[in-house]
């Protein structure tokens, strides 16, 4: 179990550590560049990759043509060549378009060729939501990477971890898919000026309780974290845990969590039929098998297509208010029928759009 | 502009200034609400482009088919899709297109022939061709068009589908809406040379350019290859030159982002096609229509007001048929 | 729970049944046709389209050019238009390339659209193996299709299912990706000539048992059935399910079978993270909740990509005495170290390359 | 057959007949082995396209690099390919090039340059693209050659590569090996036209034909351009024309399929490059290169036989890099 550091210091948000990570890293390692579409224009990439290109020269941040699949392999072509490409992605659903170079080659190149190539690429994957985003902007598909033997996937919700694991990832000698999600970019936290990998594999307990283990992946984490001061609020002490890391999982420190509480609720930012909800359910009970009954329920995306109209969006996605109320009957047993008073998330309430 | 067109001048011109000049306020009127809050769905504005699915949709049958794109605003109004289902939809309410489950990125109107349209660029390229193909093999003789950007050429997906069209002789009419630029990158940064009609000709299909968005050589070209089309000539190509004058998404001006400048957009603005289209009717049809224009807009909007929201339950229901 | 009659009858082949489903309906419905690479070629898939061209004509049963991606959006664009395309694919593997077609447009045409569209294609789904089809030619990815409202998911195991869940995917308003193994052709079972439809959502329990529940998928069915006998020959009584449909699925069938057994071993022809097993795993403990504490455990292919040698491939697959110790094991207490005795499974014995 | 080649003849010829002669006597040993099961690994035999990877590679300098198909043999050999590790590798053994982890379909010799292949058609052309945009970050004046069928232009990934090739003036050579075959479907039922050729050039590229896989044509033509490429012109396409005489995949013959006829294959028969090659050394030299081919190819069997097989540890051995 890690913790995050809680002594005062430099506060910026998620887009700055990103960009804080990726100019780093581009300083110490000329291998290292970044493209994508849209990564050298005017937004660079929400602040992300600003001015990588100015900084960098123009072939070490670069826009693309719309072609998803070739520059896929692009990328693995470059990585075999010795080069750490980060690759990324406005949202996350256009990784759709990547599927074959991902898994039939990156994942596969150092197995089928017994070590003798790696592929060290990093596939930024931006989850999108709000403002009608809808059935094709707001996709988080992580599961479907996590499903694949040779890939590592990483889903960090703070900026420290942000920081830490894109350096992690930049290093890495993996196909590493990266997932962010678009409504913690404004998020603000403590972060080191200097440069620190966040290692691959390792949970972080945000907060601490006995009465159930939430187990809260990427922006949910920050909605599990409002569900617990709800819970607070009843007497109810959650333990808040944020795997960090997808691929590999850290099952330990959820294992110990749930055994320590009896109950696990799992809220993915996804659907949760084959989800990481599940593989994390069926972890820890082939762990306890008979000798502990762990009270488990798993919360996601309802299994829908994301509607854009506010009113059925906002049903779409677990919230602080429902998560609390699903880990308070937990604690206190079927249909309570509480549910905290409390605002929309001030991320979600403030996000304008067009996009 | 261009030569004479069909036997009914008078008439025609005003189906056209009607159609154009009601993409072009509906969008003003979208522009002008958006910071309300009130439309909350990615609107990417067809304002400048209105004239390229006017141009081609004056040319078909209301059981000919359009595939379009998320900038779907001119295509699904010129093709006859019903204004008060889109203002309702943008609105994301019950009485729109989709019950608020759509936005502005996947309008549809089947009753018009108009395909709900996607969100991923050049997805919609093979569906025209399967489209075609299912009524080709029904031995109909519907046109398919299917609407695409210059950065949609890019993805390799166009290759399979103007290769599969012709291979199959298909009625698909492939209009490349070239703006020249994807979000904000010029067609310099993404291809050796913006050749495309050349590489078009590869597949053995006839090509046409179509500068200046140019609605009555649209209108024309269009009627010519549809009826080439019907009658198994194969699938055809137009490029045609256009402009949006709004930021890529949103209802906002862009030239503070400096990727174009003031001059290239002015010239595209001095060549309007709302406007030319217009200064070819007298004041009186122009104020007609534009006071006929207004009433329906207001009254759309005002019906996407009222409408109710989708009721919770429809979150669960349209996910599989039975 | 469904039972295959045991009444005597027709025997055909797998590929035979798969054959059959599809001529008799190409030949009551003018709407279906079929294409894919090599469907019309003198192979024909196996035999499982040989002459549809020439029995139904060339336009309803064609190759197509190497072009996954835009050939499925083919299929898509024709099923809106109101056909019923049926798209086969020579291995599952070349689905990866058609990931942004089936999620980002069938799967979500019906929801975006508030029902004005119906995509009613198949997507035949070949699972290649043995005799080193490797890494790139052996993938079950059913799994990510599960992860995806708006899917079917089904992946018959016996001649009469294979031709009575073809029939039911081609009448299916719905995207259904349909899953089949190559070692399965070979396999003859009891097929009636008539049509029939076998509904998808109800799992097939094909030996009774009190001991344990296996459940399987696809060609690990018949592994488990072998396995089964085994472990009768040592007073093991194993129940054995096949859920035939894996999305929608009938989790009912299995968690009554595990509240009998108080067992319950999953045998995936896939991997495990995030798999079909994994989300069996979930759905059975969120149900029994603490009432009842199931022993669960899951098999599939190992956590890495498929080798080609030989003797590694044979450790990449579980098989009928691998799943029969595991399974001995989970009924007498861990590690038992009681393998039994046996060949190889004959449909992988006898298979002859070179594919 | 073709004009002159460079300085020394007899040396040239002689290294082209080894190398042209090798392939073809390893994979008529592969022919000859297969039905005893030993190699469990679907083979698919470049035996009569040997020359296209003789002539190209042969123009290479060893620091060059090759991507090619799961059609591999030819490739990975022409590039200097270990022939035992090959061997070793068909039988799955632990001397194989990737300790059996491969097979036939996915060999690979970064030692010579010579990188893994693919067996999901088109999918190594962006590789190949890729590689070149690294090297030429590094300053490197590296050539990149890919190898790929006529099928493999249908994908969609194929238009994707030229553009980003041309675009960024990448040395890349594409060779479009056009045995006008993709397994039994010929060209007619896959493109509309066979104008390969014309496609390339609209992404601004060189191209070439090359009649009958006319090895000394191509070893011409691919050090001209690789001369070219290294300077810095950009990508190069070459088409050449062959033809496999064995099935798509595996050691027999498939006339019996009818997909092709007789008289097709023997015309290509006929001017079998390797023979030709052959011809135009004396008998003596002929005749030794012969013997020393022979000599290593059986020494490489028996290398591959006596080999053992990876351990069961192995089965989870690089999945991952630390
Ligand atoms: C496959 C895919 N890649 C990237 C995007 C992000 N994106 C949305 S619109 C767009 C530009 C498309 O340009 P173009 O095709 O020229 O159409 P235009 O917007 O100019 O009408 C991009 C890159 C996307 N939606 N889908
Ligand atoms: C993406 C993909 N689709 C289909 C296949 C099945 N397949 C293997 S080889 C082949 C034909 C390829 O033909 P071509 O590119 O001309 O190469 P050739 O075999 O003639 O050398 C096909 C369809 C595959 N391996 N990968
Ligand atoms: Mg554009
Ligand atoms: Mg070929």
């Amino acid at each position: 179990m890690t913790k995050l550091g809680t002594k005062p210091g430099r506060e910026i948000s998620y887009a700055d550590a990103l960009y804080e990570a990726v100019a780093s890293e581009m300083d110490i390692d000329p291998s290292v560049f970044v493209f994508g579409l849209g990564v050298d224009d005017p937004k660079g990439m929400y602040g992300t990759t600003k001015d990588l290109h100015v900084r960098f020269g123009a072939d070490r941040n670069f826009d693309t043509p719309l072609s998803e699949d070739a520059m896929t392999g692009v990328a693995i072509g470059a990585a075999i060549a010795g080069m750490r490409p980060i690759h990324v992605h406005q949202r996350f659903d256009f990784l759709l378009l990547c599927m074959n170079q991902l898994v039939n080659l990156a994942a596969k190149s150092s197995y089928m060729f017994a070590g003798a190539v790696s592929v060290p690429i990093v596939v930024r994957s931006i989850i999108g939501r709000s403002w009608g985003q809808g059935a094709q902007h707001s996709q988080a598909l992580h599961s479907m990477f996590m499903h694949v033997p040779g890939l590592k996937v990483v889903a960090p919700t703070t900026p420290h971890d942000a920081k830490g694991c894109l350096i992690a990832a930049i290093r890495d000698n993996n196909p590493v898919i990266f997932v962010e999600h678009r409504m913690l970019y404004g998020n603000r936290g403590v972060v080191p000026e200097e440069s620190y990998a966040v290692p691959f594999g390792k949970a972080r307990t945000l907060k601490e309780g006995d009465d159930i283990t939430i187990v809260a992946v990427s922006h949910m984490v920050v909605e599990a974290l409002r569900a617990a001061s709800h819970l607070e609020k009843v007497g109810v002490h959650a333990e808040v845990i944020d795997p960090v890391s997808l691929s590999p999982l850290d099952i330990d420190t959820i294992i110990q969590s749930s055994a320590k509480t009896g109950r696990l609720l799992i809220v993915d930012n996804a659907w949760t039929a084959c989800g990481a909800s599940a593989e994390i359910v069926a972890q820890v009970v082939e762990h306890f098998q008979q000798t502990r009954a762990i009270q488990v329920r798993r919360m996601g995306f309802a299994p829908v297509p994301c509607p854009t109209t506010k009113p059925l969006e906002n049903l779409f996605y677990p919230n602080a208010r429902t998560i609390a109320a699903k880990a308070y009957d937990m604690v206190k047993g079927a249909d309570q029928h509480w549910l905290p008073e409390g605002p929309e998330a001030k991320e979600i309430l403030e996000f304008k759009g067009p996009f | 502009m261009t030569k004479g067109v069909r036997g009914d001048n008078a008439v025609l011109l005003r189906r056209l200034y009607t159609s154009l000049y009601r993409i072009r306020r509906v969008e003003e009127e979208i522009v002008r609400i958006y910071p309300t809050d009130k439309i909350k769905s990615p609107s990417h504005m067809s304002l400048g482009q209105e004239s390229v699915s006017v141009g081609v949709c004056e040319a078909l049958r209301k059981t000919d088919i359009v595939f379009a794109t998320y900038r779907s605003h001119a295509a699904y109004l010129a093709k006859g899709g019903d204004l008060k289902r889109m203002t309702a939809e943008l609105y994301g309410k019950a009485d729109g297109a989709a019950r608020g489950k759509a936005g502005s990125m996947h309008l549809i109107d089947m009753s018009t022939g108009m395909m709900g349209t996607s969100a991923i660029v050049g997805t919609s390229l093979p569906l025209a061709v399967g489209y075609a193909l299912a009524e080709r093999m029904r031995g109909k003789d519907t046109v398919v068009v299917v609407f695409f950007g210059d950065g949609a050429q890019e993805e390799g997906v166009f290759h399979e589908s103007m290769n599969f069209a012709a291979l199959k002789k298909l009625p698909v009419l492939f209009v490349l809406e070239n703006n020249t630029y994807a979000i904000h990158t010029p067609l310099g940064a993404r291809v050796p040379a913006a050749n495309f009609r050349e590489r078009a000709a590869t597949y053995k299909m006839p090509t046409q350019l179509i500068e200046d968005g140019d609605t009555l050589a649209l209108l024309e070209a269009t009627e010519a290859a549809a009826a080439r089309m019907r009658a198994g000539g194969g699938p055809e190509f137009f490029e045609v030159m256009t402009m949006r004058w709004l930021e890529h998404v949103g209802p906002g001006d862009d030239l503070h982002l400096n990727y174009r400048t003031k001059a290239e957009l002015d010239a595209w603005k001095a060549k309007d096609q709302v406007k030319l289209i217009g200064a070819m009717l007298d004041d009186a049809a122009r104020g007609q229509i534009q006071r006929e224009v207004e009433e329906e807009v207001q009254a759309a909007l005002a019906f996407a007001e009222a409408s109710p929201y989708p009721a919770d339950h429809e979150l669960y229901e349209h996910v599989y048929h039975d």
